[in-house]
């Protein structure tokens, strides 16, 4: 199929119809949504994983409560995890409830800590095994 | 299959390939990033119907690998270019960026680029403005580490797209005995289109040969091997070729990584090399061939001792014993 | 490696190696009349390794090696090595899979035209689709289904079903016991039992077919039929899907191409006779 | 300062196909899908004619519609950042 064929259902239709109402919108409104790579659901038949709450790259650190490491014994923060969490321990931290073994004070932090991975971390893998489109 | 053999007589030879342990022959060369180089060989060759899906799969994972690459450098430059930075690709990005013959059938990972070290710091701000993030965190020892001892920053993420970027100032550690140029590395490399460089063909087979032989522990280092040996056949077709590679590996004293790739990349790949810069073999070269074809046909890894023997070898290079000691000992308490 | 088994799945080869024999026994039993791949060559290499040395002997725990790894699976104990195995193979194709748009879906068969059941773990597809290959259809697959990106057409891989929890004891009434693999309790994906597709799923591997419906059930809702925009389809399947962006123009084509031809609709259903009732429904509309 | 000018890639490089009232891109450079609203196809259209800054492809843009709200810079911003515009 060439290109010029798929404009013309595209956006090279839309041009010449004079009087069409175009919305520019605010700053704060996106149009634009970039697919990502997902593992997605995929993953979950896929692997059984864990979470290490920190990661190796912040070994020993405590966890603030938006989730980044912060210095050992910083008061406030959640102290590391000794266990990786499961992925089923994390799907419910991430739905804002407390799984068993995890203090309920410290919950939102490690859920925060979660949300914050990135690839190349580890944990990153399984956080994305987690996601879910709605 | 019992060590990679048939995976570099594949990559040789294509042709002399006669009913080959096709399954492991795949899974090993997929163990060493080497499937998308493999299908570039193989092509136009009668083969099992199976392994030409393969393959033709292989070449389009290839193809898309080289959009990925290309346009993270793309992005990077458009990050990077109106500070004024000289931005030098490194490594896989290069040989796609330049479209050496090295490029085809080349995975790449991360983005790697040379800056001069004075600017390294505005590089990074540029890139952070761009999207990128820290992946570490800012405080600690890893951080502390890098910025002290190694070559780049610690890495960067860019935060949609998830991938990362190595910004590096010279082509090993710090703490490694032989000293790059990083200078003159940067001063003689070669403008592309739209402004971003890279090294001076000499430069690049340094670079190879130091990120083989005098930065790891030699994992995955069929690969790299290659990249030599595919840049090796190009480059010689300049009559100049190998006097400047005399002279930079000298300049970067960096001419025993240099000879003893070169003798492997004879050795394995027959590639041709001028003897002359390529040195008199070494009984280590069986050592150093035996430690790249650790691996069999089920893609595991073989000859433990020998491989955490070049491990040690590994953290000897790059650094001071004390350091060494002091760093494991960190690590450990972490 | 000692222990090792090659099976065909539709268009694709694997190769499962263990250091145990334990697990290659249970899958040559799951998978017995399944055909050897061709010319025994393999797309796939999985390996079952225990996850430190001295873990081959002492609580023996199986690490899922191969081509394509995960850095951040777990290891399951030798029991569950059957598990290990089957995510092994989900793990190939998810990361490594590039000939064909892979989906995480479940697909049956009528009439050489092809039923498409998506949507999120838990909403019971994969249960809903071993029911309905008891029920006349074909059982194309139940975790994964593959668009052909040339033709379009969609391609079988019959893998043994993966049954959780409450869906073994339904499948267990409507399926004779010797298709069943062993029952595994206390997994992290709680209880699982494999079982293995009829015969002629298996017979018929090699047949693709046309899509002709996509629907997206949720088990244990009000009974209720929704249509769903194309653009929200578009979105969700590239979610649903591990190579979609690896394929680069080619998954964007195959994909653009199925979303805007095929009919669609979301589909709640309270029990599973509810569900087959609205799919023979929306069968006939949609033929 | 002078406000920047923006460029779009050639026609060839982008596909775009509508899928009820949203359009899917795929980016051939980045190899990158894009689900977009109005008025992102409309934008890079406009921006095929050559380089504009916001208040050129405004003038651009008025040519052919009824022009509501104004943040013509935001969109801007954002298709940048995806990669589907560039700085001329």
């Amino acid at each position: 199929m060439s290109d010029s064929e798929q404009d013309e259902t595209g956006a090279g239709a839309v041009m010449p119809s004079r009087r069409t109402v175009l919305v520019l919108g605010a700053a704060a409104a996106s149009t634009v949504v970039t697919i990502r790579p997902a593992l997605a659901q995929t993953a979950g038949s896929v692997l059984n994983c864990e979470i290490p709450v920190p990661g190796p790259h912040a070994a020993g650190s405590y966890i603030g409560a938006d989730g980044t490491p912060v210095a050992a014994g910083t008061p406030g923060a959640a102290p590391p995890l000794a266990r990786p969490l499961s992925g089923e321990q994390a799907r419910v931290l991430l739905r804002g409830s407390t799984p068993p073994g995890v203090n309920p004070q410290s919950a939102q932090a490690y859920a925060n800590y979660i949300r914050r991975l990135q690839a190349g971390m580890s944990g990153f893998t399984c956080y994305a095994s987690l996601q879910m489109p709605r | 299959m019992r060590n990679a053999g048939l995976l570099v007589q594949a990559l040789r030879d294509p042709a002399s390939l006669a009913d080959p342990d096709w399954s492991g022959l795949i899974a090993a060369a997929r163990a060493e990033q080497l499937l998308g180089s493999l299908a570039v060989r193989l092509e136009g060759m009668k083969l099992p119907a199976k392994i030409a899906t393969i393959l033709e799969a292989a070449r389009r994972d290839s193809a898309h690998a080289r959009t990925q690459a290309l346009w993270e450098a793309e992005m990077a430059r458009r990050a990077l270019v109106p500070t004024g930075i000289p931005v030098i690709l490194l490594k896989g990005t290069a040989f796609h960026a330049a479209g050496l013959d090295a490029h085809q059938g080349r995975s790449v990972g991360d983005l790697d680029i040379l800056v001069p070290r004075e600017r390294i710091e505005e590089a990074e701000a540029a890139l952070i403005a761009a999207g990128w993030e820290r992946i570490k965190s800012a405080e600690g020892y890893d951080d502390l580490y890098y910025r002290q001892w190694m070559h780049e920053l610690p890495p960067l993420i860019h935060r949609d797209r998830d991938r990362m970027i190595d910004v590096h100032h010279t082509i090993l550690p710090l703490t490694a005995r032989p000293t790059p140029d990083a200078a003159a590395l940067i001063a003689d490399s070669v403008v592309l289109d739209g402004g971003l460089r890279v090294l001076l063909p000499a430069d690049m087979i340094v670079h190879a040969a130091a990120h083989l032989l005098a930065d790891g522990d030699l994992a995955g280092g069929l690969r790299n091997l290659w990249d030599i040996d595919r840049l090796l056949r190009e480059f010689a077709a300049d009559p100049g070729f190998w006097p400047t590679l005399v002279e930079r590996a000298r300049r970067h004293q960096l001419g025993n990584a240099v000879g003893r790739a070169l003798r492997l990349a004879s050795r394995l790949y027959g590639t041709p090399v001028d003897h002359a810069v390529a040195g008199r073999a070494r009984w280590s070269d069986r050592l150093f061939a035996a430690r790249l074809l650790a691996r069999n046909g089920w893609g595991q890894e073989r000859r433990k001792a020998l491989r955490f023997a070049f491990y040690i070898r590994s953290h000897w290079l790059r650094m001071p014993p004390l350091m060494l000691a002091r760093h494991l000992w960190t690590k450990a308490r972490a | 490696m000692r222990n090792s088994l090659a099976l065909q799945i539709g268009p694709v080869a694997f190769r499962v190696g263990s250091v145990w024999r334990a697990p290659i026994e249970a899958l040559a039993g799951l998978y017995a009349g399944y055909p050897a791949p061709e010319d025994g060559i393999c797309d796939f290499t999985v390996r079952l390794e225990p996850e430190k040395p001295w873990r081959r002997w002492l609580r023996p725990s199986v690490a899922i090696q191969g081509d394509y790894i995960l850095p951040d699976a777990a290891p399951l104990p030798l029991g569950m090595g059957l598990l290990a195995a089957e995510m092994g193979m989900n793990l190939q194709m998810a990361l490594g899979q590039k000939r064909y748009l892979l989906l995480h879906a479940a697909s049956v068969e009528k009439d050489g035209r092809a039923l498409i059941l998506t949507g999120e773990s838990g909403a019971g597809k994969s249960t809903f689709a071993a029911l309905l290959g008891e029920r006349g259809w074909r059982l194309m697959g139940d975790e994964f289904a593959l668009l052909d990106l040339e033709t379009g057409m969609l391609r079988a891989f019959p893998r043994a079903v993966s049954l959780k929890n409450g869906a073994i004891a339904l499948m267990e009434r409507e399926v004779i016991p010797t298709r069943f693999g062993p029952r595994l309790d206390g997994t992290p994906k709680g209880s699982i039992r494999h079982m293995r597709p009829d015969a002629a799923a298996i017979a018929r591997m090699g047949e693709g077919a046309r899509p002709a419906l996509l629907l997206f059930p949720r088990f244990g809702a009000a009974e209720a039929v929704r249509p769903v925009g194309q653009a929200e389809i578009f979105m969700r399947l590239t979610q649903a899907s591990t190579n979609y962006v690896a394929l680069g123009a080619a998954g964007f084509d195959a994909l653009t191409r199925l979303v805007s031809t095929i009919p669609s609709a979301a589909v709640d259903y309270p029990d599973t006779d509810t569900a087959i009732g609205l799919v023979d429904e929306l069968w006939r509309q949609a033929a | 300062m002078a406000a920047p000018r923006y460029i779009a890639d050639p026609e060839d490089q982008v596909r775009i196909v509508a899928l009820d009232g949203l359009s899917v891109i795929f980016h051939a450079p980045s190899g990158m899908t894009h689900i977009v609203a109005p008025p992102t196809p409309e934008i890079l259209t406009a921006l095929r004619k050559g380089p504009a800054d916001a208040a050129e492809l405004l003038r651009r843009l008025s040519a052919h519609y009824e022009i509501e709200g104004d943040d013509v810079a935001a969109r801007l911003n954002e298709l940048e950042a995806a990669g589907l515009v560039r700085r001329a």
